[in-house]
């Protein structure tokens, strides 16, 4: 990767297309082609229009959000869905301040950095840190956005499939393909949840969580977020402390 | 107190915006605002400053002007009239709210007492 | 379901408003990694996909609501079964609880 | 400690305690026509302390506002409240301030306390700024507390000629301390354009008129703003 550093910088555009060919090479590809046929079947059975998933897709651009917001609009008051996608996106601020200063050249202003900082997600990101670095300074921007927009592209494809699949499939197959973002998240969860505050937290989750909804609780989901966390938050401090 | 609005009342695309695009969003700006460093005139704090300003201004003219109990027995027009005044005497007095504030009282509670119910 | 006074003072005044000032002190002092207040909002963040996860289980939508509930509680422990059991591979993991379930449905299914 | 009674004092001498006295003694009556109850209005002063946002929320809740819209404009209302908070730790905290240590003085950060104690920490030994931050708060604070008391009970029993001009300070204090502080042109923009939109669209009945007219008027505000230093710029 370094041989890229001696190599005259390429056009925009060339930068822009190898993104692309990264994005669509890219090991992410498949989670994120998992994911979001589970996300567009999942929108379809809550009812949701096609536009709505694909538009949901573009401008959210991060499938714990959009699962949230797909499951618990019908049901819950704005104001706890609003709470509910704002907690569970607060990951994206130290993403974004981690990855912003790679792109920052010195004429570009903060205005180049706006599309780059909305396609930053989990998958954008991970391959962003990993491949910009090998990158000369002036290509990094359009690189980083041919990989972000390689990877939404194939988002937003894979959940028009997952929402037409499930609109024809037979039941069978449709509840396979709902049955799709539980496991995908729960797989992406467990996979990067190494610390044990984050096995907690998702273990308590699990338990409150539909324990609160049984009993009406109303911002059931909130107060899930809220308990659950903060207990295994508190439990992690003592070992820290006891240690 | 309608605290209750679902996604039914504002259709969906609209509570995709306000509820699933902004508070998503808000971190990633946050991010960008930090990277660019956060100083006075970062052009996003600009921008939100003069949201937030028009929409006070909104809040404060629907005050004067449809206001509900003690003020709304003063009719409209000494309402904003005591308004004008008060900002003339304002300005008279080189930008200071203090007299601005006592002449827009005294406006309208004389205002109030001639022309009151 | 009218939101009660001081729930709403709370939740729609204070909230919004001491967030800024919370945030604040975070960029204040300079945004690491570990800080307890990121490390406190991870995991709430974390459990709240949980929640999400059980929601979808235990009151499925549409297709999924045809699979008995045991069948889906089964699919899903195999699924994180075959994750640990086989390298930490969320692939199989996904793979195995799908085939639990489908085999399930045609063998139990309504 | 000593931080904090110097706080105290320089409070309590300060224009702003005359400020912030009137200022919720106006919020006060309003909360009392808007019907909440007086722990309620007094609550919001000391835990919210943010007069925008405390009017905005009056206001939006006292005429049925949809949740979500109420939150959003509170939201954006105090964002002014990050800059602040941001200019004023480098001043306050030393190496060893833990940041459990910092939420309760950042709590009373708001444009009259940020002013003073900007003003004045840099005067006093570093040790005892966290202190006089808090003295400097724990006041203007209780003094805007009581006065949103004062105003409340003094509507109930004020004849309606005292009432209304008691209501009547909110809109002209703020509006004259907005158009005083407006040092760009796109703030005055930004105000003509809030005066006038926001009435114009509450009266059509529209659907979040309270966030349409900030957006629609900041933004053309905003437009100004930007045309107006490309040509300073380009000239």
């Amino acid at each position: 990767m370094t041989a890229a550093e001696t190599t005259p910088p390429r056009s925009t555009m060339q930068a822009f297309r190898d993104g692309l060919v990264a994005a669509w090479t890219s090991v992410f590809v498949l989670v994120l082609l998992g994911n979001y046929v589970g996300i567009g079947a999942l929108a379809y059975e809550f009812g949701f229009s096609l536009n709505w998933m694909l538009l949901s897709t573009v401008l959210v651009w991060a499938a714990p959000a959009q699962v949230i917001l797909i499951s618990t609009l019908n049901t819950a008051t704005l104001i706890e869905v609003a709470l509910a996608v704002t907690l569970s996106s607060v990951r994206f601020l130290p993403m974004v301040v981690a990855l912003l200063p790679m792109l920052k050249t010195k004429e570009g202003g903060p205005g180049r950095l706006v599309l780059p900082m909305h396609l930053t997600a989990i998958s954008v990101w991970v391959e962003g840190m990993r491949l910009l670095p090998g990158r000369p300074a002036p290509e990094r921007v359009p690189f980083y956005n041919g990989l972000g927009i390689g990877l939404l592209a194939a988002a937003c494809l894979a959940s028009v499939i997952g929402y037409v699949l499930a609109a024809r499939l037979p039941t069978i197959l449709a509840a396979a393909l709902l049955f799709l973002t539980p496991m995908a998240l729960l797989m992406s969860v467990s996979r990067n949840s190494k610390t044990l505050i984050d096995k907690l937290a998702f273990g308590f989750g699990l338990v409150v969580g539909p324990v609160l909804a049984a009993h009406k609780v109303g911002l059931d989901l909130m107060w899930t977020g809220l308990i659950a966390g903060t207990a295994a938050y508190v439990i992690h401090r003592i070992r820290e402390a006891a240690r | 107190m309608n605290m209750a609005a679902t996604m039914m009342e504002i259709g969906p695309i609209f509570a995709l915006i306000l509820v699933g695009f902004l508070p998503n969003e808000v971190w990633r700006v946050l991010g960008l605002m930090l990277v660019s460093g956060l100083d006075e005139d970062s052009q996003i704090l600009v921008w939100v400053r003069a949201v937030a300003t028009a929409m006070l201004a909104g809040v404060l003219a629907q005050l004067v002007l449809s206001s509900s109990g003690a003020l709304g027995t003063v009719p409209v027009g000494v309402r904003v009239g005591a308004a004008l005044l008060g900002f003339a005497a304002f300005l008279i007095g080189k930008r200071s709210v203090f007299l601005g504030v006592l002449t827009g009282e005294l406006a309208i509670v004389a205002g109030a007492l001639v022309f009151g119910t | 379901m009218t939101m009660e006074p001081y729930l709403a003072l709370l939740l729609l005044g204070v909230l919004p408003s001491e967030m800024w000032r919370w945030i604040g002190i975070l960029v204040g002092r300079g945004l690491d990694e570990e800080s307890e207040i990121i490390l406190w909002v991870r995991a709430v963040a974390t459990a709240l996909v949980a929640a999400v996860v059980a929601r979808i289980v235990l009151i499925p939508p549409g297709a999924l609501a045809a699979v008995p509930l045991w069948v889906r509680l089964v699919a899903l422990a195999g699924g994180v079964g075959a994750f640990y059991g086989i390298r930490r591979s969320a692939f199989a993991g996904v793979l195995v609880g799908e085939a639990i379930l489908v085999i399930g449905m045609l063998a139990f299914g309504g | 400690m000593a931080g904090f009674l110097l706080g105290v004092r320089t409070a309590s001498t300060s224009v702003f305690a005359f400020v912030i006295a009137v200022t919720y003694i106006g919020f006060g009556a309003l909360c009392h026509d808007y019907g909440f109850p007086v722990g309620w209005a007094m609550l919001s002063t000391a835990i919210q302390w943010a007069g925008p946002a405390q009017v905005i929320l009056v206001t939006a809740l006292g005429s049925g506002t949809a949740a979500i819209e109420t939150a959003v404009a509170v939201g954006l209302s105090s964002v002014r409240l990050l800059p602040l908070v941001v200019a004023l730790l480098p001043v306050v905290k030393s190496e060893r301030t833990k940041p459990w240590q910092l939420i309760v003085p950042v709590h009373f950060m708001a444009v009259s306390v940020w002013i003073e104690s900007m003003r004045l920490a840099p005067s006093i030994p570093r040790e005892q700024r966290i202190g006089f931050c808090n003295g400097l708060g724990t006041t203007l604070v209780s003094i805007g507390v009581i006065c949103t008391g004062i105003g409340y009970y003094m509507q109930g029993i004020l004849p309606l000629v005292f009432g209304a001009a008691a209501m009547f300070i909110t809109p002209i204090s703020f509006l004259t301390s907005a158009v005083r502080g407006a040092r760009l042109l796109m703030e005055k923009a930004a105000l003509i354009f809030g005066l006038t939109l926001g009435p114009l669209l509450a009266l059509n009945k529209i659907e979040f008129d309270l966030l349409w007219t900030g957006v629609i008027g900041g933004t053309i505000a905003y437009g100004i703003h930007r045309v107006q230093r490309m040509r300073s710029a380009g000239s």
